[in-house]
C-alpha cells in the first residue's frame, strides 16, 4: 500500500510520521506538498501535527485552503482513508470533513504528557486489529486539542458509534482527571459517518518505538495497513 | 475603509479563557465583575466601491475564513476613511 | 557634501550628551575618532555603539575567556562562531549554543522568552544544522515575590509557543528561585542542531562581487539598541527609554529553518549569519571580518515594514526571524526560488567588496563608510580592576555548632521536598513538547535528556546545570562544580561527555568585585573542563545583571552534551524494582556549607560550598557510565541539592509509575542533618538488581571509586535507619505540589 | 453595565498573526484587504453607581490585567443594561 504525508508549512510531525511509518512499520511513503495538487495512487493520507500556518487565527483554519485539500477532500469522498493527527485533525474539523471543532484546552496551557486511550470501537479501518475496551498509551502535545461539538452533533457520534478513542484513567475509566483538555466526553478521536476519515490528537507516531516508551501506536497503522491489504485483496 | 470585525464563542461553548480571567479579577478585587467573554477583534482596511459592497464581502471572509460558524459568531462594524 | 546629504535623513548632530546616550564613552568616542580619521556622523556613532557594546565586543569578558580549554579531539569549530560544533562519528556533527535573553525577558515575559528561543535556534541552523532538541535554564525572584508568578508562567508559555510551534524538542532546562534574581530574571536558551560533518557553514564574506542576500521577515523598529539595552543595568530612570518590544513569529522562523536548510543543500552559499543582537550592522560587518573583505549595503532595497524608517534604524534594527547571507554570483534566482517557495523575501542588498569597509548606502548617498576591524577587531578590549568582595571572608563563616539539628528530620525532608527549588518542575515542562522529532528516549525529569539519533544505535545526552548560591560563597569552587555537576548528570545516563556551552550571567563588570567573581568562576570553569576533558565549543557572557547597584549571584550555566553509545542501554533516575540493591557511589562529608538545607530550614546562605576532588569526581562518572554500559545499573541519580535525602526521596517517586518505596542504613561520623542534606559532591546513587551487585563492586574496584551498599529498594515507606520513616505516596504528593500550590 | 473592551497592539509592534490572515485573505482572492491587525475583543458586566466610577475602575482592570501596557493599547465601551 502507499502512504502520503501532506506537509503544510508548519507541519512539525510529518518527519515522525514518515520514518514511523517506514523504519517502524515498513510501509511506503511519500511527502505531499501542500502547494501542489494530489496526484498519484494514495490507500492513506496523513495530515500530521505541528502549527500549520503557525495555527495563527485559529487552528487549521489557514491550511484547509491549501491547494491539496481539493484532492484531500474528493480522496475522502470516494472512500479513500483520512487520518488527522493533532493539527491534521484541527484541519480536518475545520474543512468539515470531520465534525465538531478543537478549541482551547481547559487548562488555558500547552500539555504533554503520555495518556491512556480507550479503542471504544474496532469495526473501523484505523482500529480493526485493536481490541474492544483495549488500552494504547501514546503522547498528546497540544495548545487546542479539546473536543467541542453542540449536543445535536455529540448525540449523532454516539448513535453512529464515531468515537473511537476516549482518555481514560490506568483502570480504563473515562474519568475527568484522565482528561487531559477538558475534551466533551474525554474524546480523543472521532471518524467521520463514512468510517473513512479519522482525526485524533494523541499521536501514534511516537509510540511506534520500545525506545520512545510505548509501541501501542502500532495498532493504528496497522489496522489501516490490514485494512488497504483486504481493499487490495478485494479488488484483485 | 476601516472594518472591525469581532469574533465570539457562541453561548454555550465553554470559555475557559473568559473564566479565568474572571477569577483573577475578582482576587484582584475587582468583584463588580460579572460574565467574562474572550473573543477575538480584527481591524483591516478594505477597498469597496460602496458601503454594500464592502459589507457582502466582509460577509464572506467572515463565514469562510475569520470566524468557525460550529463554535463562534461575528459581527462587524464598517467606518469610512482609513487606519 | 556628505554631511548636507546626510541631513536630508535627519541626523541629528554628534554631541557629547548624543555620544553619552548611546553607552560610548569619551575615551571610546576619541578612539572611534582616531579610527575614522574624522567624526563620525549620527548613522556612524549608532553603529558603533552597538558594535562596540559589551554584548556584541566582549570587551570586558574576552580577557578570561581566552582562559577556558576550546580544544578537543572531537572539536570541529570552537568559540567564535554562531555555534560550537562537535564530531560524533558516522559522518555526522552537532552544532550547540546557549544564549541569554535575560533583560527583554524581564521587561516583556512571553516575547524576550520566546524571541530568546527564536534566536538560538538561528545561531545552530545557520551552521547547517537542523534544531532538534532544546534545553533551557531559568532564574526568578523569590516565588513569594508579587512579579515572579506573571514573569514564570509568561516566560515558560514564551518558550513553550516558540519552540512548541517550530518543532523543536525541549527537553530538559533548570529553574530557581532566589531573592537575588527580583529584580534581573535570568533566562539562558540552549539549542542543539545536527548536520552533516561535510556540510558546516560558517558566517563568512568571501569573493568580490558576490551578493549580500537579505532573508526572512521584513525589518521594524523593533529592539533599536538592544543590545546596548543588554549593556546596561536596569533603573528607573532608563526603564523610559526601552526600545520597542520584539514579538516573536515562530511560524515565520519555520519557514526560514526550512528554507535555509534547502538552500543548504544547494551550492550556492559561500556564507551565513542569523541577524542577532545589532541586526544588520553586526551580521554583515561580523562576516566580512572573518573573510578579511568588505561590504556594501544599499539600505534603500533592506524590505521593511514600517514607513519612513532612517538608515540609522535600518541599520540597528533588531527585527526578528532574519538571515543574512553571501551566495555565489550567479545562484540569486536559484536562492530566490527556494525562499519563494517557502513564501519568503529574499533581496539582494548588497556586495562583497575588497576594500575592507562596511559601506552603507541609502537612496544613493553614503550614510556610513567604516573599516571592517574598527567594529571588529579594534573593539576596545577591557581589563578591568579586580577586587575580592570585602564581605566575602564573612560569607565562608560557618559555625555548625551554633545551628541546631531540627528535631523531626522526617518534616524537614519533606519540607526540602516541597521547597520551590527542589519540587517536581513538571508543570514547566508539561508546557513544552518534548517529543516531536520523535526521538526523545529520556524526556524532562531524569538527569540529563538523551535523545536518539536514527539510523544509529547511538544517542545523545543533554543537561544544563549551575548553582549560583555556591558561586557566591566561592566562585571558583563554584565554577568547578557547575561544570562537574553537568558531566555528572551526563554520566547517570551513561554519556560520556563531548563538549560544552555556557551563559555566564554576572553584575556589572565595572564593578571590581563582579569581575574579581567573573574572573574566579573562568579559573574554576577551566580546571574542571580541563580535569574531565570537556572542551567548551560556545557561549554568552550576560553583564549588567544588577539593579540599583545590586548584582545577581555569579552565575553561570553550563550546557553539556554527551554522546551514549548505545542508547538501547541508559538508565533513569527512578528505583525500578523492589528487592534491588541500592548503593552510594563516593563518599558523604559534612559539607552543609551553601546548601538547600541551609538556606531552607535555617534562611542561612553562608559556608564554604563543598569541596571537588576532580580525579574523584572523573572515577566517578567513569564507573558510572562503564556500569551502564556494561547493563548492570537498574537506575542512577546524582546527589545535588539537598543531599542524599532527597535523591533517594526522588528515587522513590519521581518515576512514571506508583512510587516505590526503599530502606535505607547508612553509617557515617556526622551529624543526622548532615548525613542527610550534606551537599558532598562526586555522589551518585545507583540501584542493582541483587545478582549484579558484585559485578559492580569490580567495576568500582576498578576505578577507585569508594562505594557502600546501603540498602535496599521496596515497600511503601520512605525509611532511613533510625533517623526517619514516611509514606512514599506523601512524598510524591508533596512534591508534586511543592510549585504549583505556591504559584496558584 | 455592559461594557466592551477591545486590546490591540501598539503601532510599530509586529503583529504575526494579522499579517497571517492577511496573507491568507489575499490568497482566498481578497486582495482588497490591507493592514489587518488581530487584538484582543472583551466583553463583560459590570456592576456600578455611576457610568463614571465604572469607567475608572474598568480603567484600571485594563492597566492591571486585560493590557499589557509593553506592547498593547486597549479602549472600551460602556452601555447601560446587561448581557
Ligand atoms: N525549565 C525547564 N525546562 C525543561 N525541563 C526542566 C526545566 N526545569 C527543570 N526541568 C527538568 O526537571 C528535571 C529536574 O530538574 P533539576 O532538579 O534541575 O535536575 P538536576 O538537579 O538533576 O539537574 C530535569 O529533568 C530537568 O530537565
Ligand atoms: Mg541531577
Amino acid at each position: 500500500m502507499r502512504w502520503g504525508v501532506i506537509v503544510f508549512p508548519g507541519s512539525c510531525d510529518d518527519q515522525d510520521v514518515f520514518d514511523t511509518l517506514k523504519r517502524d512499520m515498513g510501509q511506503k511513503v511519500k511527502f505531499l506538498w501542500h502547494k501542489d495538487d494530489l496526484v498519484g495512487h494514495f490507500d492513506c493520507l496523513v495530515l500530521p501535527g505541528g502549527f500549520s500556518y503557525g495555527d495563527y487565527l485559529r487552528c487549521g483554519a489557514v491550511a484547509r485552503f491549501s491547494p491539496i485539500m481539493r484532492g484531500v477532500v474528493e480522496f475522502a469522498r470516494q472512500g479513500g482513508l483520512v487520518l488527522g493527527i493533532c493539527n491534521g485533525f484541527q484541519i480536518l474539523c475545520e474543512s468539515g470533513l470531520l465534525p465538531g471543532a478543537l478549541v482551547r484546552n481547559a487548562g488555558l496551557q500547552f500539555v504533554c504528557q503520555q495518556v491512556l486511550l480507550r479503542v471504544e470501537e474496532t469495526d473501523t479501518p484505523f482500529t480493526c486489529e485493536a481490541k474492544k475496551g483495549q488500552l494504547l498509551k501514546a503522547p498528546v502535545k497540544h495548545g487546542e486539542g479539546c473536543y467541542y461539538a453542540d449536543s445535536a452533533t455529540l448525540e449523532r457520534l454516539r448513535k453512529n458509534h464515531q468515537i473511537l478513542l476516549r482518555y481514560v484513567d490506568a483502570k480504563g475509566r473515562a474519568s475527568p482527571s484522565a482528561n487531559p483538555n477538558g475534551s466533551l466526553d474525554n474524546i480523543a478521536g472521532v471518524c467521520n459517518e463514512t468510517r473513512n476519515v479519522f482525526g485524533l490528537m494523541p499521536h501514534p507516531e511516537d509510540a511506534c518505538n520500545k525506545l520512545l516508551g510505548s509501541e501501542d501506536g502500532r495498532k493504528i497503522f496497522s489496522s489501516i495497513a490490514v485494512t488497504c491489504a483486504q481493499r487490495e485483496h478485494r479488488h484483485a | 475603509m476601516v472594518v472591525k470585525i469581532f469574533v465570539s464563542l457562541k453561548s454555550g461553548v465553554l470559555d475557559p479563557q473568559g473564566k479565568a480571567i474572571e477569577r483573577s479579577l475578582h482576587t484582584l478585587g475587582y468583584s463588580e465583575v460579572q460574565d467574562v467573554r474572550m473573543g477575538k477583534y480584527l481591524e483591516l482596511n478594505v477597498e469597496a466601491s460602496s458601503h454594500e459592497a464592502a459589507e457582502s464581502r466582509i460577509r464572506e471572509m467572515c463565514e469562510k475564513l475569520l470566524a468557525n460558524p460550529v463554535i463562534e459568531d461575528y459581527r462587524f462594524e464598517i467606518e469610512d476613511g482609513t487606519l | 557634501m556628505r554631511d548636507e546629504k546626510a541631513a536630508q535623513f535627519n541626523q541629528p548632530l554628534v554631541t557629547p550628551e548624543v555620544v553619552a546616550s548611546h553607552g560610548l564613552t569619551p575615551e571610546e568616542y576619541r578612539k572611534i575618532v582616531k579610527l575614522l580619521g574624522r567624526e563620525p556622523n549620527h548613522t556612524e556613532l549608532g553603529v558603533f555603539s552597538v558594535m562596540w557594546s559589551e554584548h556584541c565586543s566582549y570587551k570586558s569578558s574576552r580577557h578570561y575567556l581566552k582562559r577556558l580549554p576550546t580544544e578537543g579531539p572531537h572539536v570541529l569549530q570552537g568559540p567564535g562562531e554562531n555555534a560550537g560544533v562537535v564530531d560524533i562519528g558516522d559522518g555526522l556533527a552537532v552544532a550547540f549554543k546557549m544564549e541569554s535573553h535575560n533583560h527583554p525577558s524581564f521587561i516583556e515575559p512571553y516575547q524576550g522568552a520566546a524571541t530568546g528561543v527564536g534566536g538560538i535556534l538561528r545561531d545552530v541552523f545557520t551552521m547547517g544544522a537542523r534544531p532538534i532538541a532544546s534545553l533551557n535554564s531559568l532564574r526568578f525572584g523569590s516565588i513569594d515575590h508579587p512579579r515572579t508568578r506573571y514573569l514564570l508562567s509568561g516566560v515558560v508559555a514564551g518558550i513553550g509557543g516558540y519552540g512548541n510551534c517550530i518543532g523543536v524538542p525541549t527537553v530538559g532546562g533548570e529553574v530557581y528561585f532566589d531573592e537575588c534574581y527580583d529584580a534581573n530574571i535570568l533566562v539562558n536558551a540552549f539549542t542543539l542542531g545536527i548536520a552533516k560533518k561535510k556540510r558546516i557553514f560558517t558566517g563568512v564574506a568571501r569573493g568580490v562581487g558576490n551578493p549580500v542576500i537579505y532573508v526572512g521577515s521584513k525589518t521594524g523598529r523593533d529592539g533599536i539598541h538592544g543590545a546596548t539595552m543588554a549593556s546596561e543595568s536596569f533603573s528607573e530612570e532608563k526603564e523610559q527609554r526601552r526600545p520597542t518590544v520584539q514579538v516573536g513569529d515562530p511560524f515565520t522562523e519555520k519557514l526560514l529553518l526550512e528554507a535555509c536548510l534547502e538552500l543548504m543543500e544547494t551550492d550556492c552559499i559561500i556564507g551565513i549569519q542569523d541577524m542577532g543582537a545589532a541586526g544588520l550592522t553586526s551580521s554583515s560587518s561580523e562576516m566580512a571580518g572573518r573573510g578579511g573583505t568588505g561590504v556594501e549595503l544599499d539600505l534603500s532595497r533592506v524590505p521593511l515594514r514600517e514607513q519612513s524608517m532612517t538608515p540609522y534604524e535600518i541599520l540597528l534594527s533588531e527585527s526578528q526571524e532574519r538571515m543574512l547571507l553571501v551566495a555565489k554570483q550567479g545562484t540569486e534566482d536559484e536562492v530566490k526560488r527556494i525562499f519563494d517557495k517557502w513564501d519568503l523575501d529574499a533581496v539582494v542588498i548588497g556586495r562583497v567588496t575588497d576594500d575592507r569597509q562596511f559601506r552603507a548606502f541609502f537612496d544613493g548617498v553614503e550614510v556610513a563608510c567604516i573599516p571592517i576591524s574598527a567594529l571588529t577587531k579594534e573593539a576596545p578590549v577591557y581589563q578591568r580592576p579586580v577586587e575580592r568582595p570585602k564581605l566575602q571572608d564573612q560569607l565562608e563563616q560557618l559555625d555548625l555548632s551554633n545551628i541546631a539539628e531540627p528535631t523531626d528530620l522526617g518534616s524537614t525532608v519533606k519540607l526540602l521536598l516541597g521547597s520551590p527549588n527542589i519540587a517536581s518542575k513538571e508543570w514547566v515542562y508539561r508546557q513544552y513538547d518534548h517529543f516531536v522529532r520523535s526521538n526523545t528516549v529520556v524526556a524532562p525529569g531524569a538527569d540529563a535528556a538523551v535523545i536518539r539519533l536514527k539510523g544509529t544505535e547511538k544517542g545523545l545526552a543533554l543537561t544544563v546545570d549551575g548553582n549560583s548560591r555556591y558561586c557566591y560563597l566561592d566562585p571558583y569552587v563554584g565554577g568547578a562544580l557547575a561544570v562537574a555537576e553537568a558531566a555528572r548528570n551526563l554520566s547517570c545516563v551513561g554519556a560520556r561527555p563531548l563538549g560544552l556551552t555556557d551563559c555566564l550571567n554576572f553584575g556589572s563588570p565595572e564593578n571590581p568585585e563582579v569581575m574579581w567573581q567573573f574572573s574566579q568562576v573562568i579559573e574554576g570553569m577551566r580546571d574542571a573542563c580541563i580535569a574531565l576533558k570537556v572542551p567548551v565549543v560556545s557561549g554568552n557572557v550576560s553583564f549588567y545583571n544588577e539593579t540599583d547597584g545590586v548584582p545577581i549571584y555569579p552565575t553561570p550555566t553550563v550546557g553539556m552534551v554527551g554522546l551514549v553509545a548505545e542508547v538501547a542501554k541508559v538508565v533513569t533516575p527512578w528505583f525500578k524494582a523492589a528487592g534491588d540493591v541500592v548503593v552510594l557511589l563516593g563518599r558523604t562529608r559534612e559539607e552543609l556549607g551553601g546548601s538547600e538545607y541551609l538556606k531552607i530550614v535555617h534562611g542561612l546562605v553562608k559556608g564554604t560550598p563543598p569541596w571537588i576532588d576532580l580525579r574523584l569526581e572523573q572515577a566517578v562518572q567513569s564507573c558510572c557510565v562503564a556500569a551502564i554500559e556494561k547493563g548492570i545499573l537498574r537506575s542512577a541519580h546524582d546527589i545535588s541539592d539537598g543531599g542524599i535525602a532527597i535523591a533517594l526521596a526522588e528515587c522513590c517517586i519521581s518515576g512514571p509509575e506508583k512510587p516505590l518505596g526503599v530502606r535505607i542504613d547508612m553509617r557515617e561520623m556526622i551529624r543526622g542533618d548532615a548525613l542527610l542534606f550534606s551537599e558532598s559532591q562526586s555522589r551518585i546513587v545507583v540501584s542493582v538488581a541483587e545478582e549484579n551487585l558484585e559485578q559492580l563492586r569490580e567495576v568500582a574496584a576498578e576505578h577507585h571509586v569508594p562505594m557502600q551498599v546501603i540498602g535496599a529498594v521496596g515497600g511503601t515507606s520512605f525509611v532511613i535507619q533510625p533517623l526517619l520513616r514516611l509514606p512514599v505516596d506523601e512524598l510524591r504528593a508533596t512534591w508534586s505540589a511543592g510549585l504549583t500550590s505556591r504559584i496558584k
